[in-house]
């Protein structure tokens, strides 16, 4: 457990120093509110309708860049190969991983909510279910990403395939987040908890496929 | 006295190129070999095979008493690699990535923290990120996160490279004392002249194999009487 | 004429039907994929294949509901259900894989993959030419062909992997553990998106063969299902076959880059495994 | 086009597309056999 609370501090150290999300990925996500704007002319009160589907969209392609950054970071200088020798559970470093890309994801989710809201003006309703969506979402993200984030950093056009392999994976997340959202901010009848109930399967289904699936990862490939 | 390498006619395939193409090496457990050869002969490779990292295609590979064919992964943790690759985070402080790399294989950060002192890293570079340091005082920061994890086979490759005449020096003496321990080492290098008085015995690699064996100016009995 | 097959002469034996001259036994090993079993399975798919063509076009009534629709229903859920199939055989074997860590696993997940994502293709087709009758436009979301579309990238991922040169373990591993996370979401997607766009039920296609259907009807849906499986079986063997034999044909040529690897040697050098300090 | 043109499609294509993959797994497996030494030629 400890191994897995080391990995995550050294990602969150690194990320802090490096500034990588704060610096791009989190500009990004916010560049990317924008262009819809542009792209879908507020007036016609398009962007109202279309408010939480961008927020989850936005959300995937930040998840995207931010997952590849972590495990490129570990894929130059043949970290990997370190973390192989250092003998930590491969479960662990995974679940480090994950938590720590969460705790990411989670960062850039707040910020990307407020700017949807001044430049979407939404008033976001909802607080529990759309909190809880959004974590809950986010797990899942992070823990089909990190299996999938350690694939690309192994294969050579990786950068390029994990895109192609993460967001078809993603599509029940994006569905049920975006459903959630929409019950949460009372656009749509009906109730919230069965989106995060499947949003639930769907994560704790990849975190324990994802830990489990690891260790081979590690091992040969 | 079990070997701590035992290599028979080992091919490890890179993709489709046979890197190795049929090892047969055998160390004995606090010997300390030097691996010379051409680029490209597979000196790299052969280090990274004890170390299970690299894929055994066929023949027999055991290190430590561990089968690299039917589970690589169980020597890794008992093995220093020393490679070209620092090991290091550019981003991360000396200090801090040497902490988390004794951490991260049991070690506490004390080890660390001396390692890095045999290493005679100036105390002044401790808190500065690694990707201001040179290429040197990187080699010799990721030598001492590999000697924080006190591993008993040291895979070295060309720990030399890189170094200034007292980085070496204090190479040399960290391998005589880890012989003298009991640890084996195995360590390609190009510095033929400082290598050979370290080294018992010099192995030539050449076409992913190993050819010529003749001894480094160590007699056996010497080597057996220090291990 | 006996044929001298080690050297790759471009004239092989082999007639031109299906079947080869030594198929089996001979002097030279069989000289294709084919083999008593995978002729016995064509056979039985190209009269089954005729036997549907005749039922489903023609001897069957059109349905009351679906009118001549349904027909492209005897395409459309046999190749739907083949490519689940394959997707399971793909996860079943991919777990065997990371098991066992033969070849034989690895392989047949791949080939099966392959055929799956054909199959899917073929589905989606079909799905979409129903659509065009049905509902005038060839597309819509309508929650089978979506979670189609989408879980038939997840495996065209899992190709696009395997096409990347890399050893045949770290392929093997990474194809092995990309087959397992696939089919896992296979049933997430398909209750995301029935919760999504199932809420007005519209007449839709897919599912399993709807029961209102009688006689012919109902015989010609599972004989186009049967036949699928029996056609399905003869793919993946020969599928198999081939890529076993890719692999063989690689190896051949690793001898020969081992053979050339040595020859860097100086000439004369011999290895003598030295026992660790005895002299 | 009428429905049955586009029946006529579906089954058309659907059997087109599995011949043609079929003709190259097929063809493939012979042109590989040729290159691979008798013993190794099957997995059995």
């Amino acid at each position: 457990m400890h191994e897995a609370l080391l990995v995550m501090k050294k990602d969150l150290r690194l990320e802090w120093r490096s500034k990588v999300g704060i610096g791009q990925v989190l500009p990004f996500s916010l560049l990317v509110v924008l262009l819809f704007a542009f792209a879908l002319d507020p007036e016609r009160g398009v962007l109202e309708r279309v408010t939480s589907g961008l927020f989850w969209v936005v959300v995937l392609f930040s998840s995207v860049l931010t997952i590849e950054r972590a495990f490129s970071v570990e894929a130059n200088d043949g970290i990997f190969d370190a973390l192989r020798l250092s003998g930590m559970a491969p479960a662990a470093i995974y679940a480090g991983k994950v938590a720590a890309l969460t705790l990411q994801l989670l960062v850039v989710e707040a910020v990307l909510a407020t700017a949807v809201a001044v430049f979407y003006d939404t008033t976001w309703r909802g607080p529990v279910l759309s909190i809880g969506v959004a974590v809950i979402a986010t797990l899942g993200i992070a823990g089909a990403g990190a299996v999938y984030g350690a694939i690309a950093a192994k294969l050579r056009s990786g950068s390029t395939l994990l895109p192609l392999l993460l967001l078809p994976l993603l599509a029940p997340v994006l569905i049920c987040a975006t459903r959630g959202f929409e019950v949460a901010l009372g656009r749509e009848a009906g109730p919230g908890w069965p989106w995060a109930a499947l949003l639930g399967i769907f994560s704790a289904v990849y975190l324990t496929l994802g830990a489990l699936l690891f260790r081979p990862l590690l091992e040969d490939a | 006295m079990e070997h701590a390498v035992h290599l028979r006619d080992a091919v490890t395939l890179l993709g489709r190129f046979p890197a190795l193409a049929g090892v047969d090496l055998d160390v004995a457990r606090g010997e300390v070999v030097l691996l010379r050869g051409p680029n490209g002969a597979g000196k790299t490779t052969l280090l990274r095979l004890c170390a299970g990292l690299a894929p055994v295609s066929s023949g027999t590979a055991e290190v430590l008493g561990v089968d690299l064919v039917a589970r690589r992964a169980g020597v890794r943790r008992r093995v220093g690699l020393l490679g070209h690759a620092t090991f290091l985070y550019e981003d991360l402080s000396v200090v801090e990535n040497v902490d988390f790399w004794a951490r991260a294989s049991g070690a506490d950060v004390a080890d660390g923290r001396r390692a890095l002192d045999r290493l005679q890293v100036a105390t002044r570079l401790h808190h500065l990120s690694v990707h201001s340091l040179s290429a040197g005082q990187r080699r010799r920061v990721s030598f001492a996160a590999m000697l924080a994890r006190r591993p008993e086979l040291w895979l070295l490759d060309e720990p030399h490279a890189g170094l200034d005449a007292n980085g070496r020096d204090i190479v040399d003496d960290l391998v005589r004392e880890a012989a003298s321990v009991g640890a084996t080492v195995l360590f390609a290098s190009h510095e033929l002249d400082r290598a050979g008085d370290v080294a018992d015995r010099t192995v030539e690699v050449v076409g992913g194999t190993v050819v010529a064996h003749d001894d480094g100016g160590r007699s056996p009995d010497e080597v057996a009487a220090r291990a | 004429m006996t044929v001298d097959n080690t050297i790759p002469t471009p004239t092989g034996s082999a007639t031109p039907s299906g079947s080869a001259a030594s198929a089996g036994g001979g002097a030279g090993g069989p000289m294709s994929t084919s083999s008593t079993a995978t002729r016995v399975l064509g056979t039985i798919s190209l009269v089954g294949i005729a036997a549907l063509v005749l039922f489903g076009l023609v001897l069957s009534p059109p349905d009351a509901k679906l009118g001549e629709t349904v027909r492209i229903l005897y395409m459309h859920v046999p190749t739907v259900s083949t490519a689940y199939l394959a997707f399971v055989i793909t996860a079943v074997a991919s777990v065997m894989y990371l098991w066992k860590r033969t070849e034989f696993w690895d392989l047949l997940a791949a080939s099966s993959a392959e055929i799956g994502v054909l199959f899917f293709a073929l589905t989606i087709l079909n799905g979409m030419l129903w659509g065009k009758i049905t509902w005038g436009v060839f597309w819509r979301w309508e929650p089978r062909l979506t979670t189609t579309a989408v879980l038939m990238l997840t495996y065209i991922g899992y190709l696009a992997v395997r096409q990347i040169p890399n050893d045949t373990r770290t392929r093997g591993t990474v194809s092995a553990v990309i087959g397992i996370m696939a089919i896992i979401n296979i049933p997430i997607t398909h209750k995301a998106v029935d919760w999504w766009r199932g809420l007005h039920q519209e007449r839709t296609i897919f599912g399993t063969v709807n029961p209102e259907m009688r006689g012919l009807q109902l015989f010609s849906a599972y004989l186009g299902l049967t036949v699928f499986m029996v056609l399905f079986a003869w793919l993946l063997i020969h599928r198999f076959r081939v890529a076993w034999l890719t692999e063989r044909a690689a190896d051949v040529g690793v001898d020969a880059a081992i053979a050339e690897r040595r020859a860097e040697r100086p000439s004369g050098a011999v290895t003598t495994p030295a026992e660790g300090g005895a002299s | 086009m009428s429905d049955e043109a586009y029946i006529a499609i579906a089954w058309i294509a659907t059997f087109s597309s599995v011949g043609l993959y079929s003709l190259w797994v097929v063809l493939r497996g012979r042109k590989l056999s040729r290159m691979v030494p008798p013993d190794e030629r099957r997995w059995l």
